[in-house]
């Protein structure tokens, strides 16, 4: 009734909704699970700057799986306009305000433009070559934003603000030292700490502001999925010949699609320029919009929850994988005997601090080798398989002798 | 006057002839069949009515209108309709799925953004839909993913599909190939009792001569790319030269 | 006239060295139809093929040198290489000397046997799966060969030259009549050129006068079908990947002298071969050496400064300019085949 | 073609699992209890049915019955995945072989939608039939017998009209030395003067000792051609025995066909 | 303030590039980062404590609390190396981070550093801004900048090549690489050197034959690189190949010139670098009692002389302790007091000066060759001349260093 009257969604969406809206108002509590100075604290993940990406990404692989899930177009350009969208809000933040809602919606507006504009040229073509001209499109924003276009991205260091801005609105209140991101006063970086039972809780303004928004986010890209609109992108993917003798125009479908995604992007953008501002050409590279990619396709492409699931681990594993250094190693197992304790922190050492993307990569591998469709898909089947107990099909087993007749039997004279 | 009119249509494909100088004309509201040996042309020809291949010559009008030069849903939405030779539908799909994608073209034209209504509201379409895929006996299988059914059951789907978008002209390319025997006769009987009920317009092209015999009220045979003659199912079945080239001996109709 | 004359020659050796990379990357992902990002971890794997033969002959003892002292103070270890301790000083020296063209007899088996192993233990099950988690896999991959590289050889570039035998340049100007000494261009880079030119004629005679190239390209199509005509397209796919890693193995040897290999040079090529096979159109050999000519080319032009000054920043990108272009008025690129990975 | 001599196999005792096999007589190819799943879906529930050397079976059944399912089973294809069952051909047990070792035994399946390959000209598609041993007849012949492929040797294979196309996925089959023909739909989209021609050669590779299995949807005109019926309904065989029978008895038919 | 030390301890935050180019920079910058640790908390052999002109850290930590650390990669990107960062202070409670090896992250982290309210010791960074116009109160630089290189170069090359050269400049197409270009043109411009051409390449180029060949065109006889780390090795091993360093132009032998030089870096030029003049901060081969101590332990803990990333990281870590012990406060802006102004010796490059304005060190500056014969693995570069700290020195209000103010420290 509350899903069907006011967010329009079915009992099972709502319930799905419901869930996590829970579960992001307790990440602070849930990335927390280990007390402050045990030896595994080393793996709490509840600290304002973990959470607030993982929302942000989260928001940017979702956006991202509106276009690739539902399309199938592959776009490897996508960090183009989470960059643009970052530089936008960093130039609302030095023109006119430290209050991130302007920004925010500026940023979405531009990448808006942006993705519309590239869009228009790169939905000319699909499939691989689709991709290249996106890849294409992307990495020349990020060359140029590296060194021609430093004016306005401040090149290789990346956009930042100074004392000297205009800040037109907020000339008035500052002081000498920066202004920090707000939103209608209260500051982004704002943060109450609870202590219980020995573990440290952070709440933050930035994080619960991030978190409200990709709730909102993810709610539209429900309404989305469900939509006609979304069945049409579906079909696009599934046969655009078809679609055109059906009296429908495949274009101006995706393109919307392309939009809508390229604002979701440029939304991070800004979201992440909110919680810090800078903007750096970085963000642009290939490499950013294939952690897109990768995010979305490890959390499962085309389901709701799998792109925000992949952002999360991919964001864990670089944020607290790159931090254990051999001396955290030494902590754990300090206890164990010296020639052993080297061996096992050596191993360990391979997948942590600077090893940690080789734990990314055997992460990558193992779970599209063994989970196909991504966390989620696998999680499903996973839990599947274990309600169902074992499974009923019985392999062709060859030793099976009742099923099996020997050869000779049908081989007279051999 | 018909209500499609094909006039000197060629289509050359490299160094082959495959359409010449076909002329056709078909009556508002009736079945026209379109027959001939394989290779002859006749899908090519389905082809450059729905805007899938553009001919070297002649011209096409619909109802009036030209339909050269126009893009392919823009063909549809004038009202021309087409089942394919091998079944082009949405493989990832549910089969409800497919029947609600050509409700939506029918109803809101060849874009409409939709993007935050919900599919469950839009009651009249599902009706609509629903009818159909019982009309075809397809409704025990609306919650199937399209692609993982059998071959037989894609082709109906197809034509579901098409139909519920009530067409002025639909066109055929072998609706029936492949299909159990039952259930081609239940087909014919749709297709017959679809004709009474509505305007609607039917170019089919068949093999399967008890199909073309029961429904059609005139016939083309088209023969390397040019129309051999044109005449009522009766005279057809009996004209030498169509046995020859065409039917055989041992047609059993 | 001098500068474009030489521009055009460096356009060829950077075109080779594209082309070369595109061409293995090319028979897997414009003929196999997987889109294989770890292709640039095998050039670089090849690269390290290079470094380790050369390390391997620089094998050397220590011997204890009391005269000189080590930056502690201590008495210095004088290293000798074993092969000169074997070969004599002479031959050992030019073996050295030479590591960098031996290293493509080395590398040949290392690298099929990579390829075969890559394709056998984990390509072979994704040849059905969506593109997109071929890249998850293949990039997973690129980036554990990259850090066992980084473990073994540290992230810092690695000094791999060619034979002295090839340094010092060519002079085409005093050939062609111009001035001595203005067109010259380097030994090693015209050996590069050369090589490049023999790989890719001995690929597509391969492919061409024999019928392997047919049925892969029909295997990929349409594997199932091939299976019913008797053929075991596997094999076939596991041989094609040991080609396409021989290929960008020995290009990878072949460029240690002109690029200092570093663990990561796999990535920062594999964006671009991407571009260049694509450019060139899927599925078409010739369509990725074209591709990689004409971009190679052009990027020599465009880093003129003649065209800098009119369009600055234009070398940066004009590798995406020219593929934009060529996409949008060629929607297949440049030879491509109907149907490759067009949706 | 090259034929071995038949050989004196012999459907021992136990091994037939259907009591209402019409013949006892020894197998040449034979299917037994084949069980196939696609993922989830059970869709081949115990088929079983022995062939003759040299004879023509038609397998018949309303659509989504299971006979292409059954026809990809035996050719020994990915999908459906046979969980259970044994698939013999001439002593040698195809249900443990791969699609590309069963062809080479003599297996050819000619698809439903006939899986020209796309990107070959009509010739490349003969020859790559004959890329493996034991290759079949020679593209002379084949184009005898289809002249029009010789017409279009030149063109790429799925610009073919849907009858060409047919001819063609039956001349690739034939292309090979083959001991057991899959036929799926065959007819399908051919004009009924090809149909006729194609009834013939079916007839002439009956008489070259080639067995075959034929699934068609127009049930008379294969049962008149074939010598054994299997009617499937459901993934499971209803009906084994003569065709005749079938084609004779009108209670059957209607029961089984609907005709 | 942000992140007091409460308890017995005190946590740095060592933020290195583990991952890209800068990989093993960063890793010999976390080696003397762990060497000063011990250090301070009076293990080993104490190193430069010995030989650090100020005496007040005794070996039991900070304040006599232990000093813990730790790390992060950078990955030499901001945005990558900030959220390091940010997870070292909201995390770890950090109150000091530390590292680098890249001018925009230096920047960007040190921006961060400023509004998070702890205290920014930079690693390797080079370019002008970092204490020019991206100075911040919160941020100090021990290592020296693109116009200490010129300055310190440029009487050198007249020296040796000649007043009348003629340079050709090919820069990394990047801030640093202009502020360097700009830094070394002012000054060997002013000794009379003709600057014929710039020519900027894109980051990361890989083969640089393309713009190596126009120089054969021109009458330039100086070659300058103004590239770092893998673009160094590349355009010089390319500049080499096409034999500019055999050319004879104008009468005079053709001429590279690397202005910044990185030991590390320079192993994978090879042999190409034999001869070629550039300016470093520190080289291992110094001999004052202070580079000596710290080359002893480091080379004695790890087998292998430091580099001169390693050498600043360490010497930052110490000024830190230093500054905290001699404010006797955590406080930021106790620690900003303390270092602002603060004279020392004994750490390898002389007398230094931590200059209040801009919080750059001043000292020595090293002038170094390409050994023509090197003994060992390490011994690739040789001091030409030891640049006295005064002829570096430039006035805070240089326009080089224009725009920005460091502004009031933040304490969190
Ligand atoms: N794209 C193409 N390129 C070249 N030839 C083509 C192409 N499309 C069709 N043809 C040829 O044109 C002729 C007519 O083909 P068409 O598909 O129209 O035949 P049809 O009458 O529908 O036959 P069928 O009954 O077998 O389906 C055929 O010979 C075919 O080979
Ligand atoms: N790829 C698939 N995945 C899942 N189910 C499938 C798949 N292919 C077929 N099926 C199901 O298997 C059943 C049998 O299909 P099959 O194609 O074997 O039928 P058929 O007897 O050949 O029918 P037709 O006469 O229509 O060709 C059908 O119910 C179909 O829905
Ligand atoms: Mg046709
Ligand atoms: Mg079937």
């Amino acid at each position: 009734m509350l899903g069907k009257k006011i967010l329009g969604l079915n009992k099972k969406d709502t319930r799905f909704l419901l869930i996590v809206i829970a579960l992001t108002l307790l990440t602070p509590v849930l990335l927390q699970p280990f007390a402050e100075g045990s030896e595994l604290a080393q793996f709490n993940g509840g600290y304002p700057d973990l959470m607030q990406k993982i929302a942000i990404f989260g928001i940017f692989a979702v956006g991202f799986n509106i276009l690739f899930g539902l399309t199938g177009y592959l776009s490897f350009g996508h960090a183009a306009f989470l960059g643009v969208g970052s530089y936008a809000a960093v130039w609302m933040m030095k023109l006119l305000t430290m209050n991130v809602i302007p920004a925010i919606l500026l940023a979405m507006v531009v990448s808006g433009l942006f993705a519309a504009a590239i869009g228009f040229v790169s939905l000319r073509r699909s499939g691989i070559y689709f991709s290249i001209l996106t890849l294409a499109f992307a990495q020349m924003s990020y060359k140029m934003a590296y060194s021609v276009l430093t004016p306005l991205t401040n090149g290789e260091t990346g956009l930042q603000l100074s004392l000297d801005d205009p800040r037109v609105l907020d000339r008035a209140i500052e002081g000498s030292s920066l202004p920090v991101t707000n939103i209608f006063g209260l500051a982004m970086n704002a943060s109450h700490k609870v202590e219980v039972l020995g573990r440290v809780f952070t709440f933050n303004v930035g994080y619960y502001f991030c978190a409200v928004i990709a709730v909102i986010a993810f709610y539209v890209a429900i309404r989305l999925f469900r939509s006609p609109f979304g069945m049409m992108l579906r079909a696009v993917k599934s046969n655009q010949q078809r679609m055109t003798y059906t009296g429908l125009d495949p274009k101006p479908y995706t393109l919307a699609a392309f939009v809508i995604s390229g604002m979701y992007a440029g939304l991070a953008g800004g979201l992440l320029a909110a919680m810090d501002p800078l903007a750096g050409a970085d963000r642009m590279l290939w490499t950013a919009s294939g952690e897109v990619v990768i995010m979305t396709i490890l959390g499962g492409a085309g389901t709701l929850m799998g792109p925000v699931l992949g952002a999360g681990v991919i964001k864990y594993l670089e944020n607290i994988f790159s931090k254990i250094n051999e001396s955290v190693l030494h902590s754990w197992f300090h206890w164990l005997p010296d020639g052993i304790e080297d061996v096992v922190i050596w191993v360990f050492a391979r997948f942590t601090g600077e090893g940690w993307h080789l734990t990314l990569g055997v992460t990558f591998m193992l779970v599209v080798t063994f989970l196909p469709g991504g966390l989620v898909e696998g999680l499903k089947r996973l839990s599947k398989r274990i309600r169902e107990g074992k499974t009923k099909r019985d392999k062709y087993d060859g030793s099976d002798p009742e099923h099996h007749p020997a050869p000779t039997k049908r081989v007279a004279g051999e | 006057m018909g209500i499609l009119e094909v006039k000197g249509v060629g289509k050359r494909f490299g160094g082959l002839q495959a359409l010449g100088d076909v002329n056709l004309s078909i009556e508002e509201n009736t079945v026209h069949a379109i027959i001939g040996p394989n290779g002859a042309g006749k899908s090519t020809l389905l082809n450059c009515l729905v805007g899938k291949l553009i001919p070297d010559e002649g011209s096409v009008t619909f109802a009036g209108t030209s339909v050269l030069g126009r893009k392919p849903h823009e063909i549809n939405q004038l009202g021309i309709s087409r089942v394919f030779q091998t079944p082009e539908i949405f493989g990832d799909l549910t089969v409800m799925e497919n029947m609600m994608i050509p409700c939506f073209a029918k109803r809101d034209g060849a874009f409409r953004m939709h993007a935050i209504e919900n599919m469950e509201q839009e009651t009249g379409l599902i009706e609509k839909a629903s009818t159909m895929l019982q009309d075809l006996g397809m409704y025990e299988k609306r919650d199937m993913i399209a692609s993982s059914m059998s071959r037989g059951d894609k082709r109906r789907l197809e034509i579901a599909m098409c139909l519920v978008q009530e067409p002025k002209l639909l066109l055929l390319d072998e609706p029936t190939a492949g299909m159990a025997r039952a259930d081609t006769n239940n087909t014919i009987a749709l297709l017959k009792q679809i004709k009474e009920e509505r305007d609607i317009t039917i170019a089919i092209i068949e093999h399967d001569m008890h199909v073309v015999f029961s429904l059609a009220d005139r016939i083309t045979v088209l023969a390397q790319g040019t129309p051999l003659v044109e005449d009522t199912p009766d005279n057809i079945k009996g004209h030498p030269k169509v046995k020859e080239a065409y039917l055989g001996e041992t047609q059993q109709v | 006239m001098e500068t474009i004359l030489l521009q055009l020659l460096n356009g060829l050796d950077k075109g080779s060295a594209y082309a070369l990379i595109a061409l293995g990357l090319t028979l897997i992902f414009g003929t196999l139809g997987v889109v294989n990002f770890a292709h640039g971890a095998i050039f670089m794997i090849g690269a390290f093929c290079a470094v380790t033969l050369s390390r391997l002959l620089n094998l050397s003892f220590e011997t204890v040198d009391p005269e000189k002292l080590d930056f502690l103070g201590n008495p210095a270890k004088i290293k000798t290489p074993y092969v000169e301790a074997w070969f004599g000083h002479d031959f050992g020296h030019a073996l050295i000397d030479w590591a960098v063209p031996l290293a493509i007899l080395f590398s040949i088996p290392i690298m099929i046997a990579v390829g075969f192993i890559m394709e056998r233990g984990l390509i072979k099950h994704f040849y059905k799966r969506p593109h997109a988690d071929q890249i998850l896999v293949t990039f997973g991959l690129a980036i554990v060969l990259q850090e066992v590289i980084k473990y073994f050889y540290g992230a810092n570039p690695i000094s791999t030259p060619a034979p002295d035998a090839f340094k010092g340049s060519f002079d085409f100007g005093a050939m062609l009549g111009f001035d001595p000494n203005v067109i010259i261009y380097p030994y090693w880079r015209l050996v590069y050129f050369l090589f490049a030119a023999v790989v890719i004629g001995a690929v597509f005679s391969f492919l061409r006068f024999t019928t392997f190239g047919m049925v892969v390209r029909a295997g990929m199509a349409d594997r199932e079908t091939v299976g019913l005509l008797g053929i075991n397209i596997d094999r076939r796919f596991t041989i094609m990947f040991g080609l396409a890693a021989a290929v960008a193995g020995s290009a990878g040897v072949m460029y240690a002298p002109i690029l200092s290999p570093n663990y990561h040079m796999g990535m920062d090529f594999l964006v671009l071969c991407f571009v260049v096979v694509v450019v060139g159109g899927m599925g078409s050999l010739p369509g990725a050496v074209a591709a990689g000519f004409l971009l190679g080319i052009l990027e020599s032009f465009s880093s003129m400064n003649a065209v800098k000054s009119i369009l600055p920043g234009i070398d940066q990108i004009i590798i995406y300019v020219v593929a934009i272009i060529i996409l949008l008025t060629r929607p297949r690129g440049l030879m491509g085949k109907k149907g490759v990975m067009e949706d | 073609m090259s034929q071995t001599a038949t050989n004196p196999a012999s459907a021992a005792d136990g091994f037939n699992p259907n009591a209402n096999h019409a013949e006892t007589a020894p197998a040449f190819f034979s299917a037994w209890d084949i069980h196939a799943y696609y993922g989830e879906s059970y869709i081949v529930q115990g088929v079983s049915f022995n062939i003759h050397e040299g004879e023509i079976l038609a397998l018949l059944g309303r659509n989504g019955a299971g006979k292409t399912s059954t026809l990809r089973a035996l050719a020994r294809l990915d999908s459906p995945s046979v969980t259970h069952g044994e698939i013999w051909l001439d002593h040698k047990h195809l249900h443990t072989m791969t699609s590309y070792e069963a062809a080479v035994e003599g297996i050819a399946l000619v698809p439903e939608d006939r899986r020209i390959i796309p990107g070959l000209t009509v010739e490349e598609n003969l020859q790559l039939a004959q890329i493996v041993e034991p290759v079949g007849w020679s593209l002379d012949r084949l184009y005898d017998l289809f002249p029009r492929l010789r017409e279009r040797r030149k063109q790429e294979g799925i610009t073919l009209s849907g009858g060409e196309q047919q001819m063609l996925a039956i001349a690739r089959a034939l292309a090979r030395d083959i001991k057991v023909l899959l036929l799926d739909e065959p007819y399908e989209g051919l004009a009924p003067v090809i149909v006729d021609e194609i009834e013939k050669t079916l007839r002439i590779i009956k008489e070259q000792g080639i067995t075959t299995v034929l699934v068609e949807q127009n049930a008379v005109r294969a049962l008149n051609l074939a010598d054994r019926a299997v009617i499937l309904d459901t993934g499971q065989v209803v009906y084994d025995g003569s065709a005749k029978e079938v084609l004779e008895n009108d209670a059957l038919r209607a029961e089984y066909l609907a005709i | 303030f942000t992140n007091e030390p409460m308890g017995g301890t005190v946590t740095l935050g060592f933020n290195v590039p583990q991952s890209g180019a800068y990989a093993d920079e960063g890793a010999d910058e976390l080696r003397a980062y762990q060497l000063a640790v011990e250090h301070l908390n009076g293990e080993g052999d104490g190193g430069m404590l010995n030989t650090f002109s100020s005496k007040t850290l005794e070996g039991n930590g900070i304040l006599g609390k232990k000093v813990e650390f730790v790390t992060g990669d950078t990955q030499t990107k901001s945005d990558a190396a900030r959220a390091s960062a940010k997870s070292m202070i909201e995390k770890d409670g950090a109150v000091m981070i530390t590292g680098g090896s890249s001018s925009g992250v230096a920047v960007a982290v040190q921006g961060l550093c400023q509004e998070a309210g702890v205290i920014f010791m930079s690693g390797l960074t080079h370019s002008n801004d970092t204490t020019g116009k991206d100075k911040k109160a919160n941020g100090f630089r021990h290592f020296f900048n693109a116009y200490m290189s010129g300055a310190a170069l440029a009487p050198v090359l007249a020296a040796r090549y000649g007043a009348d050269r003629k340079a050709y400049h090919l820069t990394a197409d990047y801030t640093w690489g202009w502020t360097q270009e700009e830094s070394i043109a002012a000054a060997t411009e002013a000794l009379g050197w003709e600057t014929v051409n710039k020519v900027r390449t894109p980051l990361g180029a890989g083969d640089f034959s393309s713009y190596i060949t126009p120089v054969l065109q021109t009458d330039a006889d100086v070659l300058i690189l103004n590239h770092y780390g893998g673009d160094m090795v590349n355009s010089l091993t390319n500049a080499v190949q096409f034999g500019l360093r055999e050319k004879m132009v104008n009468g005079k032998q053709f001429e590279i010139v690397v202005p910044l030089f990185s030991r590390l870096m320079a192993r994978g030029a090879g042999e190409n670098i034999k001869g070629i003049l550039g300016s470093t901060n520190w080289h291992w081969s110094l001999t004052d009692e202070g580079s000596k101590a710290f080359v002893k332990s480091f080379g004695t803990k790890y087998g292998f002389p430091p580099s001169q990333a390693a050498h600043t990281c360490y010497v930052q870590t110490l000024l830190y302790a230093d500054a905290v012990a001699r404010a006797g406060s955590f406080n930021p802006c106790a620690v900003v007091e303390a270092l602002e102004g603060f004279e020392f010796d004994g750490l390898g490059n002389g007398k230094t000066l931590y200059r209040a304005e801009d919080h750059q060190c001043f000292k020595d500056v090293l002038v170094v060759r390409g050994k023509e014969n090197p003994t060992s693995e390490f011994d690739l570069l040789e001091i030409v001349e030891i640049t006295p700290a005064a002829q570096v020195t430039y006035p805070a209000d240089h326009p080089m260093f224009a725009g920005g103010a460091l502004g009031d420290c933040n304490a969190g």
